[in-house]
C-alpha cells in the first residue's frame, strides 16, 4: 500500500490531546493489540514449549525431540508431552524417566496414545 | 580454579569437570554507581561512574591523569561473535578488563531455524551455536573473570527462532543474565510462522523471569532493515510497545525489560536534531522500563574512523536522555565480523565518551519547550495513528500480512515496501496446537493454561508430581557433551594448541589465525590502489589477502587502502629478544631530585648542523623538554663550535654539554665527539662533566666509543635524557664521596 | 594552467614562471552560509551548513543518503607539515576536496630563531622552511584547486620569531590570508626577549592589517604546556586579552582576531564539565572578536581511536558554544608528524561531528543560570584578578620575569613552575633600537613612530619619496629562486619524478617514501608483542620498521601493536592487471524491474552443507538480500536434495533456482552443480531457469564448467546476485523473442 | 612562587560586581598591562624591522640583511635604514636601489654614517 502522508489530516482526532492523554491512548491502543495474541498463547502448545516441558523433567533435548515428534504423529501435544509421559508412566508403573526412554526410543505409543483416547482427562 | 592476570586463560581447564559445573548465581546484576553526588576520582569529581574494578586497563589519556580509571554507571555491553566460543572466553577477558560487564554472545545465522537445541560444540558462523556446552564453559570463565576484575559479569545470548522455550530452559537452568527476547523479530526477519512466535515467546519469556533474566527486545532490528531508517521511528514505538506490554502480561515486571533503541541515522544527516526526539518520545512513553542504547550500525561503511565518530554521537544522546545499559559496537563491524581489538576498542569508545560528558545535563538542558518537544509529540501521535489502523485492519497478525512494518513511509505514509508475511506461512506454519481441557505440563513457571490431574497427588506446584523440575532439582538436567566427533572444541584446541603454548601468530578472531591489516596511501586511482595494494600484501608474502577498505582521497592524487591477510609463520618466544630496558625516573621524581640539587645545561648543535628541532624538542618545556623539569638550560644555537661549548659550560658552571649532530658521510659526527670529549679533558673539566650526544642516527653505541657518556637517537624524549642526568649525577657524586 | 580531476598536480608545472606570478587576491575569505533557515540538501535540513563545493568527496555514509555532500558553515583547517612543500600541495588538494579551506602550514621548527628571511625550498623537519618561493607555489597551487572545488582557500602560516616584521612583509605581498601572531608566543616557548617581541609585533600586526590577514593568537600553546592544562584556563582569558588589546591597538578590527582556543581537557577526564564553562567564558568576555576552536592535542596518545572519541566532543563544544573556524588535529598527530590520509580523516571527523550536531542548539539549552554559569563567572573572576596582580608587580614585563605564566597552579593558587624569562634575556636581547626624533622608514602601513623629512618630497604617503613600496607596487619585489644548489625542491623532484609518473610506492608524506602501517594484536604480553611485532614486519621485508602504538588487551591475553615501515620495491601500473568488473544494476533499478516483472526464486543450501549462513545473507531483507528488492523467494531450509529444489521450482513458477554449497575434499561441490543442471535438462526446465551456484568458495569459473549460469564466491552481496538475475532475466527473454 | 588557592578571599574584589561590571574591569585592566607595551614598540624598532622596510622598498633579504647589520654597527637603526639608504642615494645621486646595493656590499658606510653626524635631521 502506498499512501502519501496525510498526518496533518489523520492527527485531528489526537492532537486536542494533552500529553498525558496521548500517552494513556498509548498504552490503551496497544492492549487492544496485545490482549488477543496473549490469549492465542494462554490456549496453545507447540512442539518447543513440548520439548521444553520434557527438557525440565530431565529428558535430554535428543530424548525429547523424538518423544514430541510422536506425541505430534499421534495427536497428543494438546494434552501435553510431559503429561503423555507421565500417564505412560503410571500406566507401566515405571519411574517417569524410564517410561520417556521407551516413548523416546519411538516404542509403545500406540498403547500411549490410548491412555488418552479411554480414559480422558481426569 | 583461580586466574591470575599473568596467566592466559585456558580453555581446557575451563572444559574440565564441565558436567559437574553450576552457576553460582542467576539473574542480572546492574552496575554499582558511586554513590555520592560528588566522587573524586583523581583530580575530578564524577557524577555519573560507577565503582572502579579491582584489575582494568585504563584509557591511554589516563597516563596524563595519574591513571584515574573512571567507568560510566550504566552497564556496558560488549557483543563477541567469532564462530568458536573457546575464542570468544579470551576476548571476553580482554573486553571485560575494559570495563565491559555485559557479554553479548551473537549467535550462529542458522540457529533461529534450528528446530531444538543444538548440543556440542559446532564451530559457528557469524556467531556461535548456543549450546549448553558452550553457555557452561562461557559462564564458568565469566564466574573466574568476574572474580578477577571484581564486577558481575553479565552473560547474554538470544531467545528466538523455532526453539525459543527450549532454549530459555537452557538459560534459566545455566545462569544465563540477559537475553534477547521478541517474538516480532521472529516474524519480520526470521520468517518464523507468526502464531508460532508468539505462543512460543509466553512459555520462553516467563522462563527468563522465573530465572531473572532481563530481556531486551528487538525493534533495532527496523533501524537497520528499513532503507531509510529515520522514517521507521513511530513503527519503531509501536514494536517497543507491543512486546513490552505482551511480556507484561506474562508477568514481567518492567525493571525486567529493556528496549532496545538505535540513534536512527547517522552523519551526514543532521543527526541530533533527528534522534534526539525520538530518543525523547521513547523516554517518555516507556517510563519505568529500562533503556538498552546501542550505536548506530545501519549507516557504517568500512571506515573504521567514521564509525569512530559517530558513535560518540550516539553516546551524546544516551547522555542528554539516558541509558541503562549501553551496547557498543565494534569499528569495523562495517567490513567483517568483529576481531578482538575492535571490540575492546568499542568497549573503550564508550567508556571514553560517556565519562567524557558525565554531568552534562547539569550543564546542558534539553529545550522541550520548542522543536524538540514539538518533534517528539509529533513521533508519538503518528504512532498512535499506527496503532489505530492496526486494529481497524483486524489486529496484529493483519497488520503484519499487509505490509505495516518496516514500510520506508514515515507513517502515516507508506511506500509498499513493508515486509509482508502469510500468517499461514513462514517456517513452522501450522505447528501450534490448542491445549485441550485435559492439557498438563508438570512443570513450574509454566505460562499458559494447565490443568495437572488430581491423580497425580501433590499440588503445591505442577511440578511436584515429578519431585521438582530441573529448575527446582538441578541435579535432573542431562549433560551432553558432544555429537560431533569432528566438529567440536576439543579437535579445535588441538589444533590451536602450538599457537597457544608454544609459538605464537597474529590473531584477529581465533588463535592463530595469522591475520594483520596492513594501511597505506597509494598515489593512484581506487581501481589501481586496490590491485596495487593486493599486489604489495602478495610481495610481502601475505596469504588470502582482501581490500576492506578503499577511500578516494581524490581522484587523481590518491586512494587510501587497508587489507588484512594472514602471516604464514608464526613465531617462537624462545627466538625474540628482547633488549633489555633502562629504567626511566618518573616525572615526580625528576622535579623533586631538580628541586634538591639544582641542574645546569649548555646545549646547541655542532658540526654544520642547522638541524635544531631534535634538540630544541629535548629542552623546550612546550615539548615536555628538560625545562620543564626545572633544569636550567642554555641553547647557544646551531653549528657551534665546540670550544664554545666547552667555555660556556665553565662559565656557568654547568653540569652536563648537550650536542647534538646529524650523521654524515664522512664522519664529521663522531670527530665532533671526539672533540668534546677531548676538549674537556684538556681543560680538566671531564670529571666534573656529564656529556651526551644526540641525534636522528646517533646511538648509545656510537657515543661511548668516541668517549662520551651517552649517546641519544631517534624517539628520544626530554624525560629520557633528564632521567639519565639525574642518574649519572647521583653515581658521580657517589664516585666522588667513595 | 587548469587542473582537472583525473590528472595529478604537477609540482613542476606549478614552479614553472613562478617569478612572475601574483596573487589574484588578498585577505581572508569566511566560508559562505546556506541563507535559508531550512536549507534542504538531500532528504534533510541544514541549519548551519555552507554553500556545497562544486566537487568534493562525500564522507563514506553519504552513499546511504543520496551522496550528499553538506559542509559546516565554519571554515575548517587542515594543519599540513610534512617538510617538503611540494608533497604539501599534493595534500592540501586532497583536504580541499574532501572540504578543509584554510590550509595551515607548519613551519620547520629552526624557523623561529632565524634571523631574516629563509629563502629557497630547503628540506623542514616537522613542518616546511617558509620562504618566498615556496609561499608563492602554494598560494599558486591553491588558486588553482580553488577553482576546482568552487571555494576559496585560504593558505596561513606564522608571523613569529626574531624576524617577525620581515616574515608579515612578506606574507602581505604574496597573497598569504591568514597568520598566527602573539608576541606572548616568542616569549613564553621560543624564549625570544621579550622587548623585542612585541616591538616587532606592532610593525607585524600593522601589516598584517594592510593586506586584510586573519590573526589567530597563541593562547591555546599554554593548553598544551601546562602539566595540567585545565588549571590554567584564568591565564588563558588574560592571554588572549593581552593579544586582542594590543592588536586592536595597532588598529586591526575585531573581525580580523581569531582567538585560539583549545578545550582544556579530554577523558577519562569528566572533559565536557570543565571545557563548557571555560567555553561560555570566553565567548562572553570576547563577544566580537572570532573563535577559532582547535582540538585537544594535550592529552592524546598513540591510539588513533582514542583521539578519535575525544575530537567530536570537543567539535560538541564548539556547536554548543560557537567556532566561526574549526580547527582539526589528524588523529595521528599522537605518533608523528601527520600523513596524507590522516589530513584528510581529521577533516572528516570536524565536518562529519559539526554536520552530525547541525542545529543542536535549538533542541538544547546552555542552562547558565545553575552551574555553568557559576563557574564561568568564576573563571572570569580569576582571570580579572589575574590582571590585578601583573599590575601589582609591575607589569607584564615583570610578571613573565616572576613566572606568572603557565603555572600549574589554578590562580590564584600558585605552583611555582611558571615559565621565567628573564626581560635582558633570550634570543636577540639587546636587539630593540630607540627611534630618534628624524627616525624614517619609506614605507606605509609602518606601525609606530614615522618622520618623513620634508626634503624627501611628496608627502601623501611615507612611501611617496620611493615611488611606491612593494605592496603599492609588487614589481618591486625581488625574488630569490634559490641559494642551496642541493638542498632544493627541484632536486627532490628529480628524485621523486619515478614516483610521480612511471612507477608509483605507497606514501605517507611525501612521494616515494615507501611508509606503510600494519596493525596486528599478538597473543603475548607488551614486551613480547613489541618486539615479535618488529620480527614479522622484518619477515614481510619492510625497512625502518618502527613501533607507533603499543595497546595492553590484556597483561597475559595480549597487546595490540601498530607499526610502520618502509616497502622496499616499487609497483609499474603496467604491471597490474585491474579485472574488469561487471557493473551492477542500482538498488532502485533492481526494485523498479521487479516491480514490472516480478520475479520468483527457490533457494536452498544442497549436499551435506548445513551452513545457511551466506545463503540467508543473500535472500534476506535484514542483510540486503533479495527479499528486499521485492523478490518471491522461497528457502527451502539445509541439506536440501537437488530433485526437490527443481520440484519446488515447478510447484512456484520460480524464474531461478539458488544453491549453496561448501567446497569439499571430494569435489561434492561440483557434483551437486552438475547434478541441478542435469535434473533440469531432464525435466525440460533449463531453458526457463536460471541456475546459480553460491558458497565461499565457489567461484563462476566453476559453475560455468559444471553447467550452471553463474557462480558467486566470498564477498557477494545480494544486490549482486538481483543485478545477475535480472540482467540474466532480459536477456533470456531477448534471446525467446528473436 | 607557590600559593594555596585563596580566591574566596581574594574575589571579595569583585564578588559584588555585576557581570556586565565584571568584564568591563576585565578589559580595563587589560589595557593597562597593554598599554606600556604599545608604547614601547611605537618608540622602538628593531633589526627585523628595518630589514622589514628595506624589503618592502625593493631590496632582497640578503641585501636587506647586510644594510641592517651595518647600520646596527654604525648606530644608525635608530634613524631607519630606509632612511639610511635614502640619504645616501640623495647624497650620491643615485636612485635609491643602486645606493642601496653599494651600501649592502659593505662599502661608503662612513659616507653615510657622516651624512647623520653632520646634518641631523632635517
Amino acid at each position: 500500500m502506498k499512501r502519501e502522508d496525510d498526518y496533518r489530516q489523520r492527527r485531528s482526532t489526537v492532537k486536542n490531546l494533552t500529553d498525558e492523554q496521548l500517552d494513556h491512548k498509548f498504552w490503551g491502543l496497544t492492549d487492544q493489540v496485545v490482549n488477543p495474541l496473549f490469549e492465542l498463547a494462554r490456549g496453545h502448545t507447540s512442539p518447543s514449549i513440548e520439548r521444553s516441558v520434557l527438557l525440565r523433567m530431565g529428558f535430554s533435548s535428543l530424548e525429547a525431540k523424538q518423544i514430541v515428534l510422536n506425541c505430534g504423529k499421534y495427536g497428543l501435544l494438546g494434552k501435553g508431552a510431559g503429561h503423555v509421559v507421565l500417564r505412560f508412566a503410571q500406566k507401566r508403573n515405571l519411574p517417569y524417566r524410564e517410561a520417556g526412554l521407551i516413548l523416546a526410543e519411538g516404542r509403545e505409543w500406540d498403547q500411549a496414545a490410548a491412555l488418552f483416547e479411554k480414559e480422558g482427562p481426569s | 580454579m583461580k586466574l591470575t592476570p599473568e596467566q592466559k586463560l585456558s580453555p581446557e581447564e575451563i572444559l574440565k569437570d564441565l558436567d559437574r559445573y553450576r552457576p553460582r548465581r542467576k539473574g542480572w546484576t546492574w552496575r554499582r554507581s558511586i554513590k555520592d553526588d560528588d566522587a573524586k576520582i583523581g583530580p575530578f569529581e564524577y557524577r555519573q561512574a560507577a565503582e572502579p574494578l579491582k584489575k582494568s586497563i585504563p584509557l591511554p589519556a589516563a597516563k596524563s591523569f595519574g591513571g584515574i580509571d573512571p567507568h560510566p554507571g550504566c552497564v556496558v555491553t560488549s557483543e563477541i561473535a567469532s564462530g568458536r566460543f573457546e575464542d570468544d572466553l579470551r576476548r571476553m577477558r580482554m573486553v571485560a578488563w575494559h570495563g565491559a560487564d555485559h557479554l553479548m554472545v551473537i549467535r550462529t545465522a542458522g540457529q533461529s531455524h534450528f528446530d531444538g537445541l543444538i548440543e556440542g560444540t559446532p564451530e559457528g558462523v557469524g556467531g556461535v551455536p548456543i549450546s549448553r556446552k558452550q553457555i557452561r564453559a562461557t559462564r564458568k570463565a565469566l564466574d573466574l573473570i568476574e572474580d578477577e576484575v571484581g564486577r558481575q559479569l553479565n552473560f547474554h545470548s538470544y531467545i528466538s527462532g523455532v526453539a525459543g522455550p527450549e532454549i530459555a530452559v537452557l538459560f534459566a537452568e545455566e545462569g544465563v543474565n540477559g537475553a534477547h527476547q521478541d517474538p516480532q523479530y521472529n516474524v519480520l526477519y526470521r520468517n518464523v510462522n507468526m502464531y508460532r512466535s508468539f505462543v512460543d515467546a509466553a512459555v520462553a519469556k516467563k522462563l527468563m523471569l522465573s530465572a531473572n533474566i532481563l530481556q531486551i527486545d528487538g525493534a533495532h532490528n527496523a533501524n537497520a532493515t528499513a532503507r531509510e531508517a529515520w522514517k521507521v521511528m513511530p513503527e519503531l514505538l509501536v514494536q517497543h510497545a507491543i512486546n513490552c506490554r505482551y511480556s507484561e502480561l506474562v508477568g514481567m515486571p518492567r525493571e525486567n525489560i529493556a528496549l532496545s533503541t538505535v540513534p536512527p541515522t547517522a552523519p551526514p544527516a543532521p543527526a541530533l536534531r533527528i534522534d534526539l526526539p525520538y530518543a525523547v518520545a521513547l523516554r517518555q512513553l516507556f517510563k519505568d522500563f529500562k533503556m538498552r542504547a546501542q550505536m548506530n550500525t545501519k549507516y557504517m561503511e568500512s571506515c573504521t574512523r567514521e564509525v569512530t565518530v559517530t558513535h560518540p554521537l550516539n553516546l551524546l544522546l544516551s547522555r542528554l536522555t539516558s541509558a541503562d545499559i549501553q551496547s557498543t559496537i565494534t569499528p569495523d563491524e562495517g567490513r567483517n565480523v568483529p576481531w578482538h581489538y575492535n571490540s575492546v576498542h568499542a568497549v573503550n569508545t564508550a567508556r571514553q565518551a560517556l565519562i567524557g560528558l558525565d554531568g552534562i545535563t547539569d550543564m546542558v538542558k534539553l529545550n522541550l519547550e520548542g522543536e524538540l518537544g514539538h518533534k517528539s509529540r509529533e513521533l508519538k501521535e503518528r504512532a498512535v495513528l499506527f496503532l489505530e489502523e492496526i486494529l481497524e485492519v483486524g489486529g496484529y497478525f493483519a497488520a503484519v500480512d499487509q505490509g505495516f512494518f518496516v514500510d520506508s513511509g514515515f507513517y502515516p505514509e507508506r511506500n509498499g515496501d513493508g515486509i509482508k508475511r502469510d500468517p499461514a506461512g513462514g517456517v513452522a506454519s501450522d505447528s501450534i496446537v490448542p491445549r485441550e481441557e485435559d492439557y498438563y505440563a508438570p512443570v513450574c513457571h509454566h505460562f499458559g493454561y494447565n490443568n495437572p490431574p488430581i491423580d497425580f497427588g501433590d499440588h503445591s506446584s505442577p511440578c511436584a508430581p515429578i519431585d521438582g523440575c530441573s529448575l527446582c532439582r538441578p541435579e535432573k538436567i542431562i549433560y551432553i557433551d558432544e555429537l560431533d566427533p569432528e566438529d567440536n572444541v576439543e579437535k579445535r584446541l588441538e589444533k590451536s594448541r602450538q599457537y597457544r603454548e608454544n609459538t605464537f601468530k597474529p590473531e584477529a578472531e581465533w588463535a592463530g589465525d595469522g591475520i594483520v591489516t596492513m594501511t597505506m596511501l597509494l598515489p593512484v586511482s581506487e581501481d589501481m590502489a586496490e590491485y596495487g595494494a593486493m599486489d604489495i600484501a602478495g610481495r610481502m608474502n601475505l596469504e588470502d589477502v582482501e581490500v576492506i577498505n578503499l577511500q578516494k582521497m581524490h581522484p587523481a592524487e590518491g586512494t587510501l587502502v587497508e587489507i588484512k591477510g594472514r602471516v604464514g609463520f608464526s613465531l617462537d618466544p624462545k627466538n625474540i629478544t628482547i633488549p633489555h630496558k633502562e629504567a626511566v625516573l618518573s616525572e615526580e621524581e625528576i622535579r623533586l631530585a631538580v628541586q634538591n640539587r639544582p641542574l645546569t645545561i649548555v646545549a646547541g648543535t655542532v658540526g654544520e648542523d642547522e638541524h635544531s628541532v631534535g634538540m630544541r624538542e629535548i629542552l623546550d618545556i612546550k615539548h615536555g623538554g628538560l625545562e620543564g623539569f626545572g633544569i636550567d638550560c642554555h641553547y647557544l644555537g646551531t653549528s657551534v663550535p665546540i670550544e664554545k661549548m666547552a667555555d660556556a659550560a665553565v662559565e656557568l658552571d654547568a653540569d652536563a654539554i648537550l650536542i647534538s649532530t646529524i650523521i654524515t658521510h664522512n664522519d664529521a659526527h663522531r670527530q665532533s665527539m671526539r672533540k668534546l670529549n677531548q676538549v674537556c679533558r684538556e681543560k680538566g673539566l671531564r670529571d666534573e662533566l656529564i656529556l651526551v650526544a644526540g641525534g636522528t642516527q646517533v646511538t648509545n653505541e656510537i657515543a661511548q666509543e668516541e668517549g662520551l657518556d651517552r649517546g641519544f637517537g631517534r624517539g628520544t624524549k626530554g624525560i629520557d635524557v633528564a632521567s639519565f642526568l639525574i642518574k649519572k649525577k647521583d653515581s658521580v657524586e657517589k664516585n666522588r664521596e667513595n
